[in-house]
């Protein structure tokens, strides 16, 4: 057993892992912890445990029992429906993507063998060869064709329909080859193929009871709201397959019980551990924690088309009134990053670094709520627990304002219901907004004019045309300046003010290695099964 | 003279009150018992007879324990005795008559089963012998299908039948003592005198000594040796059944000997009002019944076609036994059970059937005084209260008036003003039936229906409400008709007698002339089972038995 | 004044209210926590939603008595408000829902025939869904707000309420003094409220004290569900649900809340338990 | 009519009875459904339901339909034991359901095996020995459990003996059931939460029951014949206490099908209460309405049950 100086938590523990994986030498490590005031013997027993953790030698077999934190009837294997994590799990297990994201946020090619385009605009893709469906049909461009234009099929009710729009040929071109005519240029399409739904399914598959892919694994039981089953694909088309023979996944929503049954040993794997438990899995020497920043986070929507997000000053006045610290130690005890009011997180390669967050200033927001003459007036806030920690932000917001004369009232709603009645409907509420893989799908998505889910309602023709060059530019200088620039308007303009970044705590068993963090979400980006093993 | 089998010495026992107070409710009581003598405690309610008689078996009730004295039955002291040797005695040496059989017997379980349930918890035979004795005692009892009656369930037997089955029951065992609570009270009185003789005939036949608990001289007066007199828990007097009879020594006993003394009724001349040609009460055809309405006529039909008439200041007596109509036809008459079929006419105007129909004059003329004045009065209104609604709502009187008028309707029941404020629970019986009684009087009625009014009351008791309802008449101008099983009480206040048998009048007389005259046999065999004060009225009673069969109630 | 000795019959004025200490210590303890409801707010040391200290979970001491929440808010001062939630809530809910099933009951009781029939009928129905299930369907139709939960709780107790006043309307309807009161043609509303009623109020309320016993549960189990009083605010159960993560850390935050949810309905328990026989009895 | 025909008459009207409360409850079940906000396909969508996507999943899914003639068409299914399919993945709400009901009665069916027993004998032992130390400390009990919330029971069992004590399993479902032993271990932990809720308040109810049984005269009787206390109890008490006492116990139990929502959140045990919550969530008609009726149908059952125990126990009646 190592000995571990007292202050020291898991959060520490996945810190020094993440620098180990980022490549930080041991020696700056040393520094780093000595820095915080850890002794250098304490320090070292540290590393040893953390690099072991990380880069231990894979061993073949055994079963995984993990455990997300939603399920429902709504449980689906459609990966064009996928709509919870449980979902985006198990269609990684069974099905591939064309594409996929490592962990340092740099697309891999999956399914595809290239993808290339000399305008953005018309994309040739070609499959690996060999690869065969469970049931052993062979992967041909047809499949491809289907599988993306189901998206565009209102019917199907895919969940990207959107982002799919732009897609406006696809077709076949031969066997293992496919062509895809965009809208307009966009030079992002291999990471949108990324996307969790873009997975491939067999041409022609209608019933999705159970999934017939290309995936690490098979599925052998899937009961909706229950659980799934499943085991090891013996025919996978990568060369290093699943390590596990089997692996299988249900959701305990109730964090203290998913806790509890990672404690008692009756799971490897508690996906989105509250960071509150942090303290209950600091004691255990048996359970390990991996922490991801990737860019997903609960947000604060003023409508700039209605009272009192119109009235100058006032949206200024908020972005002032958050408390980002209290917020980030208070709502996520640590778990978050202290965020700038606009999407593209640090875990993207176009964050701008450069943009500040705001100070919490009450008496800069107080002079600015005089201006917007709103002081003193009744304030409603609409919270609720679908938006992740919204009603503590609620809370956190409330007391700022009640010391400064300002009456905000927290209206907490169900979150049954909570995204079709409240989201982007009430004038001001709370967000909250999965990380997407590129700045053009966050900006399209939720700030250009035309926007669906434009949460603050905002307007600006400046922005739109720089997202559309931005789209297009092939030369990544260009487009870089060009993001940071929409940045900058989005966190000064905008009617969402954006606290923090939240940090994503899976904890796990220690006999679990391979782990890694991905941008694209925890349990590395949700295609944990098919890469960690089960040390003995 | 012989040791004798019981002996009570200075007993004390003691009881604590819902409010936590202690009470004396026996205060030392000395007697003994021979073996084979049958000893009588009689009293009224609350002399502490029951509890004396429970005494024996070392059981008191919840809340109550021996505090002083002693108990020696036989060898045994049971006052010392620790609850597992109490367990022994019981049934062997001592066993118990209940005074309701109907709610003493379980009633999920067969008769046989608990006939010789002594037998098998005190493991005294096997079962088959114990059966076999059982059906012996039944014939003893003179009970009839006395092979197969052990198979039944209590509730398809009749009520005298099961007073029978729970003395086989205390049998068993042969015990040395038996103890009879009441036994006969809840009868009628031709099944009364059929238990009398079995219970009777198997004590002397075995030689057996009893206690019998009873508040009817009468009924002690055919089984008991020797009668013990209590009140208030104390002993007034002892003496054999004759000298008690015949040569009372003590005040209350001479009391509760005048309260038998039938006082004949001397009808009200009817001086006090011109002679109306209108009767008060007129009642023609009348049928009514419960249950589902087919065709306008119930399931189950209880009254059948009765017709009589009330003139203006006498009073009729409705006797008979459970399940004559007697109580139905005063709710048919008071429109409570609507009649479906007949007519009911007060001083010549026609009512309606059902009470909601009739006008509030019309309901202000006839009132009707229930049996229980424990149910009658709603525990939750004070005395003030209860005889205040009436007035305010049949006059429409308030404030001062309205006082001055309860004060008034308690001064005519003899009752102190200052009671108005007290609860109904505060109250004695017979104040109870009172203020019962003066409610009704409050609406300054003509007629009055007394259902059983004096049924639940003890003898001195109910002798006094009889006086009052004399008077009141003499004062008010009144007519009751009064409804009772009890002919005495009847002819003690009536001008005129119904005797009922199944819903049918079967005998109307006038009241004089009801033991001399009747001559429907019901009403015959009725008469001779009224018990008489004379300890060989039983003995010496000579009924047919064919009329038995026919008639009697078991 | 007092005269008429009967040697035997005890004489009890009225419902009498003496009762032993364990129904007094209930008593007292259900004074206090109501006590707290009424003026408990002022006196909490801080505003029931603010972040007094960034750490979370924290131990006694004494700033924090109680130890602070997992946002690091003061527990004592959240108790104090809570107070008047909970109590607040179940009582109005409690009151509402044996009002109206009790006047429902007795009408029943004492029309009888088809209404009674289609009634009972109707809330043995709703007796049927699973009052959790029916608390969440209602909250996710019209959101939670406190007449929301009052009304919600309302409607879970008040069949239970209604079979119960039934029940006990329905003996009294029998009794001789009703049927005298309707031989002197009294109106059915009088019968109702001046007859029955009165004979089954001593019953009603202890019923009354164990509805509201479960009524604090289920507010409380509400709130574990998600639905419940606005923030800050937040009922006791509210309380030990958001700080639930600090049971296994033996945190005072969850423990307190528990504490005081278990001393008021145990509290009430042994105040029902120990009323006075009289009315006691009648209820069992 | 025959006496010995009158107790099936009273059956069969009780039955009679029970199902026309049951189509009360589903017209109920289904206006209440009405009155969601939100359907099926905006609630499917969540985040992405723009109007013109979940016009096309409605159309898709043949929602159009007005509300009433789709219910109406399920009632009809049902009068011929077809369930329907459920709206949110379009499976057959019969076998949705089988599964997680025999979770359900699977779980309610072993706490009903442990807790009845249990609970009985310390009801009718409390009676028994009515103002003794066991009496006041059964009491005692009760009234705390009574008194604390659910979900900590819950949790508190969970902490203590699968976490620190590493007796247990924390979840049920799932595990190993190969043998008697490990699905003994597997279920103990749900079964002992709710036999503490349940329990309690059956354990209440019986003694009030035998109680007042205890004080009727044919029990007096008997303890004058001579009989022990526990054979005033146990041969004459109880057998008359058998209504009631059947009344509580099915009351308790009808809590195992429906109410257990808080004990299968803990347990991740997927049994009907959650699929209903599910259902409710999505707004999926058949399957709210399957739910409900499982809920229905097993407490009119087990009500009609203690009905006709509480008949064929009464010699009067039978």
């Amino acid at each position: 057993m190592t000995k571990t100086p007292n202050n020291w938590t898991s959060r520490d523990d996945a810190m020094v892992e993440n620098m180990i994986r980022r490549g930080a030498s041991r020696r700056d490590l040393l520094k780093m912890l000595m820095s915080s005031g850890v002794a250098a013997a304490a320090g070292g027993s540290l590393l040893m445990r953390a690099s072991s953790a990380v880069a231990a030698t894979p061993v073949s077999g055994g079963t995984l029992k993990a455990a997300g934190w939603s399920s429902s009837t709504a449980d689906t294997l459609d990966p064009a429906k996928a709509s919870l994590s449980t979902d985006y799990v198990r269609c990684c297990a069974f099905y591939n993507r064309l594409t996929f994201l490592d962990e340092a946020g740099q697309v891999q090619m999956e399914l595809a063998d290239t993808i290339s385009s000399d305008d953005a605009k018309t994309w040739e893709v070609k499959l690996k060869s060999g690869v065969s469906f469970h049931d052993g049909k062979s992967l041909s461009a047809e499949d491809v064709v289907f599988s993306l234009n189901r998206h565009l099929d209102p019917a199907v009710g895919s969940k990207v329909n959107s982002i799919a729009a732009q897609m406006t040929e696809i077709s076949k071109v031969d066997d293992l080859t496919v062509k895809i005519a965009l809208a307009s240029p966009n030079a992002d399409l291999p990471t949108i193929l990324a996307l969790h739904h873009f997975m491939i399914v067999a041409d022609g598959t209608t019933d999705f009871s159970k999934a017939n892919g290309t995936g690490a694994f098979i599925c052998e039981v899937f009961e909706p709201g229950v659980r799934s089953i499943a085991v090891k694909n013996p025919n996978y088309f990568k060369e290093q397959g699943a390590y596990l023979d089997s692996f299988e996944f249900f959701a305990i929503p109730d964090n203290n019980a998913r806790v509890n049954a990672l404690l008692s040993g009756d799971i490897d794997y508690a996906a989105a551990v509250n960071p509150r438990s942090s303290r209950l899995l600091d004691g255990s020497d048996d359970v390990s924690t991996l922490v991801s920043t990737s860019g997903n986070y609960t947000n604060l929507n003023m409508r700039l088309d209605m009272n009192p997000g119109d009235k100058a000053g006032f949206v200024e006045g908020m972005k002032y009134l958050l408390n980002r610290e209290a917020i980030q130690k208070s709502a996520f005890r640590g778990f978050a990053e202290i965020a700038n009011d606009q999407p593209v997180s640090p875990a993207n390669r176009y964050h701008n670094p450069n943009i500040k967050p705001r100070e919490f200033d009450p008496e800069r927001a107080k002079a600015l709520f005089e201006k917007a003459g709103v002081l003193g007036t009744e304030i409603p806030i609409t919270a609720s627990d679908a938006a992740t920690a919204s009603v503590d932000m609620a809370t956190i917001v409330q007391q700022a304002g009640s010391q400064i004369g300002m009456n905000i009232k927290v209206d907490r709603v169900p979150s049954d219901g909570y995204w079709s009645n409240y989201w982007l409907k009430a004038p001001i509420h709370f967000g909250n907004i999965n990380p997407r893989p590129t700045p053009d799908i966050l900006f399209s998505l939720l700030y250009s004019s035309d926007a669906p889910w434009n949460e603050s309602q905002y307007k600006s023709e400046k922005f739109d045309s720089m997202l559309i060059e931005a789209r297009g530019a092939l030369d990544e200088e260009r487009r870089t300046s060009i993001y940071w620039d929409m940045q900058e308007m989005v966190a000064n303009e905008a009617g969402t003010a954006i606290p923090v970044y939240i940090s994503n705590m899976d904890a796990f068993s220690a006999k679990l290695g391979g782990l890694k963090a991905n941008p694209l979400g925890g349990m590395m980006g949700y295609a944990f099964a098919e890469y960690v093993w089960l040390n003995n | 003279m012989t040791e004798p089998l019981v002996s009570v010495r200075d007993l004390r026992i003691g009881a604590t009150t819902d409010a936590g107070r202690k009470v004396e409710i026996i205060k030392g009581v000395n007697f003994d018992i021979a073996p084979g003598e049958i000893v009588a405690l009689i009293g009224e309610s609350g002399s502490g007879k029951t509890t004396i008689a429970l005494s024996l078996m070392g059981h008191t009730r919840t809340g109550c324990r021996i505090d002083d004295g002693s108990i020696r039955l036989d060898q045994s002291d049971i006052t010392t005795m620790s609850e597992r040797d109490r367990m022994q005695v019981r049934g062997t040496e001592v066993s118990y008559v209940p005074q309701s059989a109907a709610a003493a017997f379980n009633p999920s379980k067969r008769i046989m089963d608990q006939v010789i349930e002594i037998a098998a918890i005190h493991d005294l035979m096997p079962r088959a012998e114990a059966e076999k004795k059982a059906v012996e005692l039944f014939r003893a009892l003179a009970l009839p299908d006395a092979d197969t009656l052990g198979q039944r369930y209590p509730h398809q037997v009749s009520g005298g039948q099961l007073q029978r089955l729970s003395a086989a029951m205390a049998l068993i065992g042969d015990p040395k003592l038996v103890i009879f609570d009441e036994p006969t009270t809840a009868l009628d009185v031709t099944t009364q005198i059929e238990v009398l003789r079995a219970f009777k005939s198997v004590m002397k036949k075995g030689g057996i000594a009893g206690v019998y608990v009873s508040h009817d001289l009468a009924v002690v007066a055919q089984i008991a040796d020797r009668i013990i007199v209590l009140k208030g828990g104390e002993i007034q007097e002892v003496g054999t059944a004759e000298q008690i009879l015949n040569a009372p020594q003590h005040a209350y006993t001479k009391q509760l000997l005048a309260a038998f003394e039938p006082v004949p009724h001397q009808p009200v001349a009817p001086t006090a009002q011109p002679a109306r040609p209108k009767p008060i009460l007129e009642v023609y055809d009348l049928s009514a019944g419960y249950g589902h309405m087919r065709n306008g006529v119930p399931a189950a039909k209880i009254l059948k076609s009765v017709n009589f008439k009330i003139e203006r200041g006498r009073n009729l007596g409705v006797i008979g036994e459970s399940g004559s109509g007697k109580s139905t036809l005063a709710r048919a008459v008071a429109g409570i059970l609507p009649a479906y079929q007949g007519a009911v006419m007060v001083d010549g105007m026609e009512q309606k059937r059902d009470l909601k129909s009739r006008s509030k004059e019309e309901l202000r003329r006839m009132q009707i005084v229930f049996q229980l004045a424990d149910t009658a009065l709603n525990p939750t209104h004070s005395i003030g209260t209860l005889l205040a609604r009436p007035l305010t709502f049949y006059e429409g009187l308030r404030g001062k008036a309205r006082d001055a008028r309860v004060a008034e309707l308690l001064d005519m029941v003899h009752l102190p003003a200052a009671l108005r404020h007290r609860l109904p629970g505060e109250l004695s019986g017979g104040q109870k039936q009172r203020v019962n009684l003066a409610r009704a009087l409050a609406a300054n009625p003509e007629l009055i229906l007394c259902d059983e009014i004096t049924s639940a009351l003890d003898t001195v008791v109910a002798a006094a409400i009889l006086e009052l309802l004399k008077e009141l008449q003499r004062e008010l101008g009144l007519s009751y008709m009064f409804i009772s099983h009890d002919l005495s009480t009847v002819e003690a206040i009536c001008d005129d007698v119904l005797v009922m048998y199944k819903g049918e009048v079967v005998e109307a007389l006038p009241a004089a002339r009801m033991s001399t005259e009747a001559t429907h046999p019901y009403s015959r065999l009725l008469i001779s089972s009224v018990p008489r004060l004379d300890t060989g009225w039983l003995s010496g009673l000579e009924q047919d038995p064919e009329l038995l069969a026919q008639f009697a109630n078991r | 004044m007092m005269a008429d000795s009967s040697s035997t019959t005890t004489t009890i004025k009225g419902p009498s209210w003496s009762f032993n200490w364990v129904g007094r210590i209930g008593l007292g303890i259900i004074l206090f926590w109501a006590l707290v409801a009424l003026v408990g707010p002022w006196f909490s040391p801080y505003p029931p939603g603010e972040i007094v200290d960034w750490d979370f979970f924290g131990p006694m001491t004494g700033d924090y008595w109680m130890g602070t929440d997992y946002l690091g808010r003061d527990i004592f001062s959240r108790i104090l408000m809570g107070a008047r939630y909970t109590v607040g809530i179940a009582l109005a809910a409690v009151t509402l829902a044996c009002t109206l099933g009790v006047i429902l009951g007795m009408v029943a009781a004492v029309a009888g025939g088809w209404f009674d029939m289609i009634l009972s009928r109707l809330l043995d129905a709703f007796n049927g869904i699973p009052s959790l299930l029916f608390g969440l369907v209602v909250v996710a139709a019209v959101g939670s707000s406190i007449p929301v939960l009052v009304l919600t709780l309302t409607a879970i107790y008040m069949p239970g309420a209604y079979r119960f006043a039934r029940a006990l309307a329905v003996n009294v309807n029998t009794m001789d003094f009703v049927t005298v009161a309707r031989a002197r043609g009294e109106s059915t509303p009088y019968l109702i409220l001046r007859e029955i009623f009165p004979n089954i109020l001593g019953p009603v309320l202890a019923d009354l004290g164990l509805r509201f016993v479960f009524i604090v549960l289920v507010l409380s189990g509400l709130s574990f569900l998600g639905l419940g009083v606005q923030p800050p605010n937040a009922d006791w159960g509210a309380l030990v649900r958001e700080n639930i993560e600090g049971l296994s850390l033996g945190a005072p935050a969850v423990i307190f809340p528990s504490i005081a949810i278990a001393s008021l309905t145990i509290s009430v328990n042994m105040f029902i338990d120990n009323l006075p026989t009289k009315i006691r009895d009648r209820s069992e | 009519m025959p006496q010995s025909l009158q107790p099936w008459f009273l059956v069969i009207q009780r039955l009679g009875i029970a199902l026309l409360t049951l189509v009360i409850v589903s017209f109920a079940v289904f206006f209440a459904t009405e009155l969601l906000p939100g359907d099926v396909a905006e609630i499917l969508l969540g985040q992405a339901a723009t109007p013109e996507a979940v016009a096309g999943l409605r159309e898709a899914m043949g929602l159009n339909e007005p509300a009433i003639s789709r219910f109406v068409g399920w009632l009809l299914g049902l009068a011929q034991g077809d369930l329907g399919n459920s709206y949110v993945n379009n499976m057959d709400v019969a076998e949705l359901i089988s599964g997680r009901l025999s979770n359900s009665l699977k779980l309610a069916g072993l706490t009903t095996l442990v807790s009845v027993p249990i609970a009985l004998s310390l009801g009718i032992g409390a009676a028994m020995w009515r103002g003794s130390l066991f009496d006041r400390i059964v009491t005692v009990l009760t009234i705390s459990v009574i008194s604390v919330p659910e979900f900590m029971v819950a949790t508190l069992a969970v902490l203590i003996f699968a976490v620190w004590l590493d007796w247990l399993p924390a979840l049920s479902y799932g595990v190993d059931v190969s043998s008697l032993s490990a699905m003994l271990k597997a279920y103990a932990m749900p079964v002992i939460a709710l036999s503490f809720v349940i329990s309690a308040q059956m354990i209440r109810m019986t003694r009030a029951a035998v109680i007042e049984t205890i004080n009727t005269p044919y029990v007096e009787m008997a303890l004058l014949k001579g009989a022990s206390r526990k054979r005033m109890v146990l041969g004459h008490a109880l057998p008359n206490a058998l209504g009631p006492i059947a009344n509580a116990v099915a009351l308790s139990l009808s809590y195992l099908v429906g109410g257990v929502i808080i004990v299968e959140t803990i347990f991740s045990y997927p049994g009907v209460a959650k699929l209903m919550v599910d259902a409710v969530s999505t707004r999926d008609l058949p399957l709210i309405q399957s739910c409900a009726m499982i809920f229905c149908v097993s407490y009119l059952s087990l009500i009609t049950l203690a009905d006709v125990i509480a008949l064929l126990s009464n010699p009067r009646l039978r």
